[in-house]
């Protein structure tokens, strides 16, 4: 490529070509890092994936936020018609649920966390089935004592049940409402878990 | 962790818990006590906030009661919490002692309600997660997906300390000596070239080349050889080049050159 | 689905979306009679597949026939995005530094002068590499026998290492006064070396 290329950027429309092709060929999420990595010097990732975004808003494939990266994905209305596409996965366990859905909703959650909301010690089987299927990977330890891991959601987890942010987890806001969220925390676990939402929705 | 809610089920060291993981029995498809007392208050029917403690710790007692008269084996688990809901049920029937210390019978229940009403919201959310349209169920990725191709390239990079060191270490390194000639009895054909290129300009008449050699180099055998061989070879290349013409009359009889203008 | 789809095909547009979903999420490229079969009764795959591949002409991916069957595929114009290159940036070999110094220090030079003060062969390889980089190049012949050519350093060679022109290289005294030499340095060594720049100089 020649050194022309850092300063004329291709035009607004090739730019969008670009992602496209580069977001179609990808089965996972990329980011606008990602993306803006693989353009040429000097183009503009996140107005092109705008450009796309809108371009394919009501076709049979869409362009979509998947946490903090971006995937074209097909419509959820055409869902009918993929019966031969649907991957067949295991049955996930009553623990294995709610362990997930403890982590997506108080993460960054330790496992005694866990253990106090569910009332029962969560058995190894669930965290690696978890860990297997991509949707929890460990956070930072937190800052008490014996300094626990911690587990959080993962860009998978975003893509699989289609959330452009952890705040559009359902019913978040309610649950926060009634403070559900944050009962017995101790304070900076309180505190850890809201900077990782603001962190994760300013990314 | 678990210290901060001491007035839960104990969880005390990692042995006692194995050896209580042991003693589980799924009673009914129960997931513990906690989803057993839920289950219980959720036959109260009413909002979990405004629950009868005391009625679901009797709805509770009763549960263990009769398991254990079935001979099913139950948990530490569950065990460890009836112990504990007669002894909250209990505090909460008598009036309040003003000496104790530490959270009331009330704060005790209003937790344990919200601990049940927690749980259930959770068990809400997780339904409500598992309801969304899903990758590869309701929605999908590229069947095709295309890998990138990763091309590597090496380059190579020095810094102005390597190339430093390097050069020292040519100059310095052992094996430096023995590869350098010894030029002290050698006449280079650069020298001679260097000692002919002026003088051949203003050679009109024929002159023996043995006249070129230069001071000092005509005693030692050695060097009069050195000087004569690559004087010759000096007036070779200067013939080549059309600076000079170069004669021999009879073999092995001097060989004389004349400057060529 | 009701038995009115039997009457009621979709409108050519939800047809186009269908035909766009199914051969996005469809890991092999599909007949016209595939589509056919997974489309609801009454569509119309190959009126569907031609409005698609219109539709698809000039962006980033496109709707292409491969064989019988037909895909959607990275427009081939935009194939180099497929290929992410690694650069990986290694030391230079010690052959190659050594040669590059006698190079800067006493250019222009030949190959025989350079094998002289290394004592060893130069390897083609090296040269090329030193070439290739833009740190030495060709310089004029020398003017004696054989007329060998020279090599000198070049404009790159300056801008990497930091240097006005190679007449700033620390001489050997320096190196030596900055502890970079030690061991005993051949009579002519110093002598040499200045002369060379004096002639370098003078260029």
């Amino acid at each position: 490529m020649s050194d022309g290329t850092l300063f004329d950027a291709p035009d607004p429309a090739a730019q969008e070509r670009m992602v496209e092709a580069i977001l179609f060929a990808s089965a996972t999420p990329l980011t606008v890092a990602e993306l803006q990595a693989r353009l040429p010097h000097g183009c503009d990732a996140a107005a092109a994936l705008g450009r796309l975004t809108a371009h394919y808003a009501g076709r049979g494939v869409e362009v979509r936020k998947l946490g903090e990266a971006w995937a074209i994905r097909t419509a959820p209305d055409l869902s009918h018609l993929m019966t031969r596409e649907i991957v067949e996965t295991r049955k996930l366990s009553r623990a294995a649920i709610e362990t997930l859905a403890i982590i997506a909703y108080h993460q960054p959650a330790t496992r005694a966390e866990i253990e106090e909301i569910r009332g029962v010690a969560v058995s190894k089987g669930v965290v690696e089935q978890l860990m297997e299927l991509d949707w929890i990977r460990l956070g930072r330890r937190r800052d008490t004592p014996g300094r626990p891991v911690t587990f959080v959601v993962t860009r998978g987890f975003m893509d699989h049940f289609g959330l452009a942010s952890p705040r559009d987890l359902p019913g978040l806001k309610e649950l926060r409402a009634a403070g559900l969220l944050d009962g017995t925390l101790p304070a900076d676990a309180e505190k850890g878990a809201a900077d990782l939402f603001e962190s994760a929705a300013e990314e | 962790m678990a210290d901060e809610f001491t007035e839960g089920p104990a969880r005390d060291t990692v042995a006692d818990r194995l050896a209580a993981e042991a003693l589980i029995v799924d009673v009914e498809g129960f997931e513990g006590p906690l989803d057993l007392l839920l289950k219980l208050a959720q036959t109260q029917k009413v909002d979990l906030r405004r629950i009868s403690v005391t009625d679901l710790a009797k709805q509770y007692l009763d549960f263990v009661a009769r398991a254990g008269a079935m001979r099913i084996e139950l948990a530490a688990d569950y065990l460890v919490m009836a112990a504990w809901l007669a002894f909250l049920k209990s505090r909460l029937l008598l009036p309040p002692d003003p000496e104790e210390e530490g959270p009331s019978a009330e704060e005790q229940a209003a937790h344990l309600a919200f601990q049940l009403e927690r749980l259930e919201a959770m068990r809400r959310a997780a339904a409500a997660l598992m309801a969304r349209d899903r990758l590869g169920r309701d929605v999908f990725a590229r069947g095709a997906p295309q890998g990138v191709a990763r091309v590597r390239r090496v380059t190579r990079t020095a810094t102005l300390l390597d190339l430093m060191q390097a050069y020292a270490r040519t100059r310095t390194r052992d094996e430096f000596r023995p590869f350098v000639m010894d030029r002290d009895g050698v006449w280079t054909m650069e020298e001679a070239l260097d000692r002919l290129r002026p003088l051949i300009g203003s050679l009109a008449s024929w002159v023996e080349l043995a006249a070129f050699l230069p001071e000092g180099w005509n005693r030692d055998p050695a060097r009069r050889r050195s000087a004569t061989a690559s004087t010759f070879a000096a007036a070779l290349e200067l013939a080549r080049n059309g600076r000079l013409d170069l004669e021999q009359s009879d073999p092995f009889g001097p060989i004389r050159i004349r400057g060529r203008t």
